[in-house]
């Protein structure tokens, strides 16, 4: 079976059978044990490697040496299925502003038509007592904004749109 | 001697004062509001009282309800900790008018040094150099002026501040108006209170602090001095004892001067005088903190006194034990304080479950902590969870001991900062000890580390061998058990002898 | 300086050197048996290889194994931690013969040493005072000739002994027979020789060891001493620096007959000389441990002086950082032996899977530990599984703190030694540090001390809650998640502040 | 409901209902939080304990402060059951000893027949490299010896009868 592996900005193809395994093409000695329910113990040609792995909706998340690192795993199935949905989808250049954290808008700093630079400050959010502020990823035009200073927002709650 | 103590906390810093009750062989109380009925604290503790909902101003500033509590349980004395009512003069005064110990210092000099503007005032009657800047509360107007007259850099400072609310830097006059607004906002929420002064900010200095013991009999002395430059929105992020900066002259220097503040406002118990130390050597008193300090476990380790202990001594009225010729620095201690951030995503907080928890352990490794497997990270109260301090015999051994530590340190379900204290223990300028408050924010650039290329490709083979035998599993049947070792071995036995 | 070392040993010991290493910025290597795959030490090291089945014979006492793999992995030092290998000669000649450099002393002195015949011989020749005895490996009707002119209570030893295997204690002449067959049997079932000798017991004694470094210059110092006459069956069980029973002239005394033993050898690297220590103040010499021993944490937390990154310096061919005169003593240190037993029920070997558990921690404390949730403790290996080292101002808070400590110890699955730990940490006796080497045994009660009440009525309570709560699932219906908090409460919130 | 819990040899008796709960009768206000499947916290009048319980076949360990308890507990109807049985049950001398831990029989002391003192051994087992004594429990004679020296015992394999 092929996998392709993301990290980092990074991919990697993996490729499994019964008895072997390779990356990137390079055949390796692998023993994994799993330790508990969430740790891991892996040997690759010898290397020690100690991990807590947690699997999230579509990605795995891994901790080594005290740095995290976030997986996301393609079969060729699903490579070719997500190949294809990309093709088709249309590049709208509309981008959502989700709140990153629950916490309360202290004040929102832009209005609809506003032109921002990228990084600008939109709105700012006070969570554990420190304001937070959000920022815009890429330049462009505000569209809708969806919350009022004063208002309490959930995780994931849209803030505003970016065109 | 007193026999029952309350601590009016929760999170590490209760753990480590009922630690050090227990010690003493006291009874100790703990209090707890919905969030942490089973926090490390309340089951540390020999007792529990429930004080409220988890919203902090519902429970933890609850003085009245910790009263309450502690009429109710029979304890003699509260300690305070750090953050919530342990810088509220009249929860002090509150604790001594219904007979307890309150074990800290006098409710008046807990007043005078919390009034930042005030305390300026005092400091520079006992002959102590403060950072030049304004003696009184502002108005925005009467900031802008001043503003003008002690130049750029400077800094927006809340009156009632501390731990970093309520201040900004502001570098021209343009910016000023939305950086006042935003520090009396930030300070108005955080203390009730905007009343706000400016200091003029000195670059390329560094924050060094110095631990003080005092006791009801007007002994007082100096436990060494703490460097505390690395910070990032003026929130402490690494500590150490001794500093690289300070010589043996300084820092009698300093501690006398710290002594002399100390004195000026008739302290006593443990407290900490903050001061900034520019190139050239000169001192400046910032603030003084009047309780226990989040980073006091660096001087315990480098003095070996323990500085709670000597809290629980002093309010007890005891004298102290060690003159100022007893006190004396051996070695190196550093400590990283572990929030539950995201130093990748602008340090945002990260809440969630914790799945799994290794803390590190080992030949001079302390950790203080208030994690544990199942715990929930909420986002009410503070972000810091835990704090991993280690002494080695140099600073270079401390720096490698630290990383060590940090490497071992594991802590899945919510985001970390320990990545990026790795990151400060492997970079050259932390091990040169070239440090200045500015550090963290101008001059370290953790993007630009290159990758763990190694750590990497484990993670990419340990990811993709649970997806492929997740899939295994879901396309044939249920194997039972499941994850029994020795099941998944490729290629032979990885080398060595071979049966 | 070498950079690459394989640690040939397994448990907390392996974990302890791999530290060390690690801190140096050296490579490591673990080795493991088929028990041990998921073991600390091999998640704990860079790499890791498979040595053979789990008894140790087939693995952690194959010397041939472990040298082939150190080439496999390109180590250029082998470090043994203690019991295996660790005084095996033949293994550390057959290191420095395959071109490593193996972290300890030169095999002669562990071959002198070892056979413990030759060594009192070579003692004697040095001016050092030996215990009264046989001088050479007897036959039985030489042991029971020699029995009678030293007199009773006495004790036979092997030869090649280390760790009360093949020691017996013998009160009378009716006892030998039964006695020597027994250490004979054990010897050769530890060592493979059941060459024995015989020595005087000398009741009422003490025992105290002394820790020396040596360099390959012809420096050799000593760290001060270690008391460990807590013992059952010759093994220690708690172990302390230093030791109340001696005098900074004695320790000189003791310190310079350490350094001549150690001389009369060629000693180079970390070793012990153990002594015992009568009512008058006499000491006699045992043996020298030729290795790091069990015990070493309470000397590098009393002197701040990591031996186990000196045994690295020293093997890298570093002269000794300290001389005699650095070496201070600040404080108290005591370490307790955690060992998967039942001491209720004649320290009954305990094996099962670690289902639960919290190591303490937070000032002062320092755990080192082979456990982790999830762990098979098998019989393969030795008992003891952790220790737990404090260290205090002085010894009533160093003791103070090994119960507290002890007391956060939580480990479920398996019997250990904790609860014996509590209760010597509990006795007036102990704390009086009125000891000697037949307190356990002799005038310790365990069974004596007042049953815990109070954990007896919540033990009772929990216990009853968790049957009646399985009861109702079971009667009624399959509840969901089953057990979440303030699910269970009785007769309303307990006390404190009510809603 | 009424349970009778046994510990160390003492009992005692516990009544739960839906909104109360007593020992011996004295009434508790207890708070009980499940913290993670092994660990526990218990308030009891505000007294907090945390303890780690693990359920063993018929009885339930309970380490709290660094010492192990264990407590069994019947309910009225068991307690019934269990009083019937022992009434009907022929009180037979013949005791079994069986072997603690698994291990190596060094050496049988005793013969069938032989008669023993309480606390004598009568078989040498090593384990961990240590020799351990199996001692007769209480007095009486040899029955059957079913072990030999040299044997490789599994926990709980029989070793001796003792009438």
């Amino acid at each position: 079976m092929k996998y392709f592996v993301h990290i980092n900005g990074s991919e990697y193809e993996v490729e499994i059978s019964d008895k072997d395994i390779s990356l990137n093409g390079e055949p390796l000695q692998v023993d994994w044990a799993q330790v508990s329910r969430t740790h891991h113990s892996l040997l690759v040609n010898n290397r020690s490697y100690e991990a807590v792995v947690k699997k999230m909706r579509h990605e795995y998340q891994v901790v080594i040496a005290g740095k995290l690192f976030t997986v996301d795993i393609e079969d060729e199935r699903q490579r070719r299925l997500n190949r294809g949905r990309t093709q088709l989808l249309p590049t709208t250049g509309e981008l959502t502003i989700n709140a990153p954290i629950p916490g309360l808008i202290v004040k929102v700093l832009v209005q609809p038509g506003d032109e921002v630079a990228e990084n600008q400050a939109l709105a700012i959010l006070e969570a554990m007592k420190m304001e937070n502020e959000i920022r815009a990823p890429r330049a462009g035009v505000i569209g809708k904004v969806s919350v009022n200073a004063g208002e309490n927002v959930k995780q994931g709650m849209v803030i505003c749109t970016l065109d | 001697m007193f026999k029952k103590v309350l601590v009016a906390n929760r999170g590490e810093i209760a753990i480590r004062v009922l630690r050090a009750c227990e010690e003493r062989g006291l009874r100790t109380v703990a209090v707890y509001s919905d969030a942490d009925r089973t926090a490390l604290h309340v089951r540390y503790a020999d007792e529990a009282y429930y004080i409220g909902p988890s919203p902090s101003r519902d429970s933890y500033l609850r003085g009245d309800r910790i009263i309450e509590v502690a009429k109710q349980a029979g304890v003699d004395a509260i300690h305070p900790g750090y953050g919530f009512l342990a810088e509220n003069a009249d929860f002090a005064q509150a604790c001594v008018d219904a007979g307890f110990i309150f074990i800290g210092p006098p409710p008046e000099a807990i007043r005078l040094m919390g009034d930042k503007v005030q305390a300026r005032r005092t400091m520079i009657a006992a002959g102590v150099p403060v950072v030049p800047g304004s003696e009184n509360g502002l108005s925005d107007e009467e900031a802008l002026l001043k503003a003008r007259e002690i130049g750029f850099p400077l800094l927006i400072k809340a009156a009632a501040g501390g731990g970093g609310k309520g201040m900004r830097e502001v570098n021209s006059i343009d910016e000023m108006p939305a950086a006042l607004a935003a520090a009396r906002r930030e300070a108005m929420g955080a203390f009730g209170d905007d009343t706000i002064y400016i200091e003029k900010l000195l670059r390329n200095s560094r924050h060094v602090e110095i631990q003080i013991l005092a006791d009801n009999h007007g002994n007082v002395i100096f436990l060494g001095e703490r460097e505390c430059s690395i910070q990032r929105r003026h929130q402490k992020l690494v500590e150490e004892a001794p500093s690289v900066a300070v010589s043996p002259e300084l820092r009698a220097k300093m501690g006398a001067t710290a002594i002399a503040a100390a004195k000026a406002v008739g302290y006593t118990n443990a407290g900490t005088v903050e001061f900034l130390l520019d190139k050239d050597k000169n001192f400046y008193f910032l603030e003084m903190n009047t309780r226990l300090q989040v980073e006091h476990p660096v001087t315990e380790m480098v003095t070996g006194v323990d500085i709670v202990k000597e809290q629980l001594a002093i309010a007890g009225g005891r004298p102290l034990r060690n003159t100022q010729d007893d006190v004396k620095m051996q070695g190196w201690a550093i400590e990283c304080r572990i929030t539950a951030e995201n130093p990748y995503a602008n340090f945002l907080p990260s809440s969630g479950k914790i799945i799994a928890l290794k803390e590190p352990t080992g030949p001079g490794v302390r950790v203080e902590s208030s994690l544990y497997t199942g715990m929930e990270i909420s986002l009410y109260y503070d972000p810091m969870v835990a704090k991993v301090i280690v002494w080695g015999e140099t600073r270079a051994q401390a720096i490698l001991r630290m990383r060590r530590a940090l490497r071992e340190y594991q802590i899945a379900g919510i985001q970390t900062s320990i990545p990026l204290h790795i990151q400060i223990m492997e970079s050259s300028q932390f091990m040169w000890g070239t440090l200045d408050t500015a550090f963290l924010e101008e001059r370290f650039h953790p993007e630009d580390t290159p990758p763990d290329e190694e750590y990497e490709h484990a993670s990419v083979l340990l990811a993709t061998l649970m997806a492929h035998e997740e899939g295994r599993k879901n396309a044939v049947i249920h194997r039972g058990e499941g994850c029994k070792r020795s099941l998944w071995r490729w290629a032979g036995r990885g080398g060595g002898w071979s049966l």
